[in-house]
């Protein structure tokens, strides 16, 4: 029996996505480095037979998932789970995920509304958890996300989130186009005739 | 065209324009879609273009406060949200129109009213579009499956020395459910509640079992009875068990407990009519 | 995609074996006779993998499993196994947990349910722990939580423990939601004069 044919058969078996640690504790008759090297392999192998499934590097393991191109053909007998997430679920869960560990006060601030139902909601999905409370006045809870929320949406760990994208690609509109007409000193001055009667 | 128009044509540009396309897309619909304040503003901004680092903040104001207009007339109800944004556009409207202060010291930096407010809208749609981004991906049990039969020998094997896997949450959460279920006034009016016999009991649960093979113990202890009650059900489960007809299972340590009707686990082969 | 890529993604997504007469059913744009020949293709690659599962065929239809001869690896998840709690468990832990010190009696009072077997399995797994006997007639033992459950939940200590209000709070509306009328009270009259028309 071979070492990349035992820990295949290893992942396979498991209910959730296997870490190199987790293998290298079942099976303390291999070097823990022959593991690593036995496991790039697989991916590599499997990769290549291109088939229906694959290995992929998951919530901090690896994992056996169908391929997304096949969805069509899956969903004709596999029951989907509900609907994708609401923009303020991913909003918020955006937040948590690149600023944790963060109250709630501080996602209500960067989002400008309340949160409270949306949290309330990802920690009984278990996609973000409690953490603790934070030491200052109040002692709020803090949160984080959580491993399912990697599994999820299909995240090696938090540092393969997705780059924060630099503000000015906020949109491509040319720069010249806007400069002419809204220069503030005289924008301000004609906006003021009918603005303010809206609030008289 | 009248006035209203002109003026805000004269103004900027084509803002007008920008807020009928949001009604002929159906309004309370796209109104709706607003996800709060720091979303319509930077929806208003994208529509006219603006460069987010240097907002018109009267045109901006103006815009923002025409919505929640609209959703008032409409009759949509506008969060606090909404209304705490139309304020700070107001301050800070107010602010810049008046004559520039020589900086004071230790704020230099601040000097632009719009600054905090820049800050915390740049900031938002950077987590807007990472959301998106996020949410875009292949997502586990939508596009993406993991083999779902589980291999038999395991899932046969439970284990008590593995390491624990439950969140803070589920704890609370199961305190709380415990306390919802039992509320405390329950406990003191026991002369209040109704009078419901053991045999009253034993009857119910025998024509719960006709309907189905098994009963779960929590189905038989309703949220809404009294201590009492619950030990009525209690006993009469007792009852039942020392006549016979009904057994007992529980699939794990510590698992639900089940009641299976005596009579039909003896024929080994269910379907009864 | 091919036909075996599409057979093997459905086979691995199956709950249960999944026979040809199901595959002609879900792939109805395929033709019987391929379908019955790509499962044979689909079989015998596996088989030539040599891999740590196989194709195989079962009752009613064709199943991915792991190779028998590697049983003894496969048992070895159970030792690392993360096991999921109760809600017997839970419940009583978090009584436990929410009212320390306590007795059985009081466990048991709250959750209306012989309590015996939980404590025990709590305290086998150290997440409980028997603090002494309260001084009331029959000398009942008292029960409190140990520095594992502090670990298990990753706690710094009793007072991180979330309460029940602060979950609530996740509840609870802003305060100034109550602000109703802010700036709009106003204005609305004469707003309504210029705005209405800036849509016609």
């Amino acid at each position: 029996m071979s070492l990349p044919a035992i820990i295949e058969c290893l992942i396979f078996a498991a209910d959730t996505a296997v870490s190199l640690d987790r293998l290298s504790e079942m099976l303390p008759e291999f070097d823990r480095d022959d593991i690593r090297t036995a496991l790039s392999g697989l991916v590599g192998s499997h990769e290549a037979r291109d088939g229906g499934f694959q290995l992929v590097e998951v919530a901090g393991g690896w994992q056996f998932r169908t391929r997304p191109d096949f969805q069509q053909y899956v969903v004709r007998h596999v029951k989907t789970k509900a609907s994708r997430f609401s923009q303020s679920s991913l909003e918020t869960l955006a937040i948590v995920a690149y600023r944790q560990p963060l109250t709630r006060a501080e996602v209500e601030h960067l989002r400008g509304v309340d949160c409270g139902g949306v949290l309330k909601s990802l920690l009984e999905k278990r996609l973000i958890r409690i953490l603790g409370k934070k030491d200052i006045p109040g002692r709020p809870l803090i949160y984080g996300t959580t491993k399912e929320f990697l599994e999820v949406f299909g995240l090696k760990d938090l540092k393969s989130l997705p780059t924060l994208k630099e503000i000015q690609a906020l949109d491509d509109v040319p720069q010249y186009e806007r400069q002419e007409e809204l220069p503030l000193g005289q924008g301000e001055g004609t906006a003021e005739e009918d603005t303010p009667s809206l609030f008289e | 065209m009248n006035s209203g128009v002109q003026a805000s044509l004269r103004n900027g540009r084509e803002e007008t324009q920008t807020l009928l396309d949001g009604l002929h897309d159906g309004y309370s619909v796209h109104l709706d879609a607003f996800d709060g304040p720091m979303d319509l503003l930077l929806h208003l901004i994208r529509k006219n273009e603006l460069d987010i680092c240097n907002i018109p903040i009267a045109v901006i104001t103006r815009q923002y406060l025409d919505y929640i207009k609209l959703m008032k007339n409409l009759n949509l109800e506008v969060a606090g949200d909404f209304l705490v944004m139309a304020a700070t556009l107001l301050q800070i409207k107010s602010r810049m129109l008046l004559p520039l202060d020589e900086p004071e010291e230790g704020e230099e930096e601040e000097a632009d009213p719009r600054a905090e407010l820049i800050r915390r809208l740049m900031e938002y749609q950077q987590y807007k579009e990472a959301g998106l981004l996020i949410g875009a991906r292949a997502l586990l049990g939508r596009e993406v499956f993991v083999r779902t039969c589980a291999e038999p020998f395991l899932t046969a094997a439970r284990n008590e020395e593995g390491p624990l896997e439950v969140s803070l949450f589920e704890l609370v959460d199961a305190f709380r459910v415990l306390l919802d279920r039992i509320p405390a006034e329950h406990f003191h009016d026991v002369a209040a509640a109704e009078t419901f016999s053991i045999a009253d009991c034993i009857n119910e649960v025998l024509s719960l079992l006709q309907e189905r093979d098994s009963v779960q113990f929590d189905d038989l202890v309703r949220d809404d009875f009294t201590r009492e009650r619950v030990i009525v059900t209690f006993l009469a489960l007792l009852e039942l068990c020392r006549l016979k007809l009904i057994r007992i299972f529980q699939n794990s340590h510590e698992g639900s407990i089940w009641f299976v009707p005596a009579v039909i686990q003896d024929i080994e082969d269910p379907p009864l009519p």
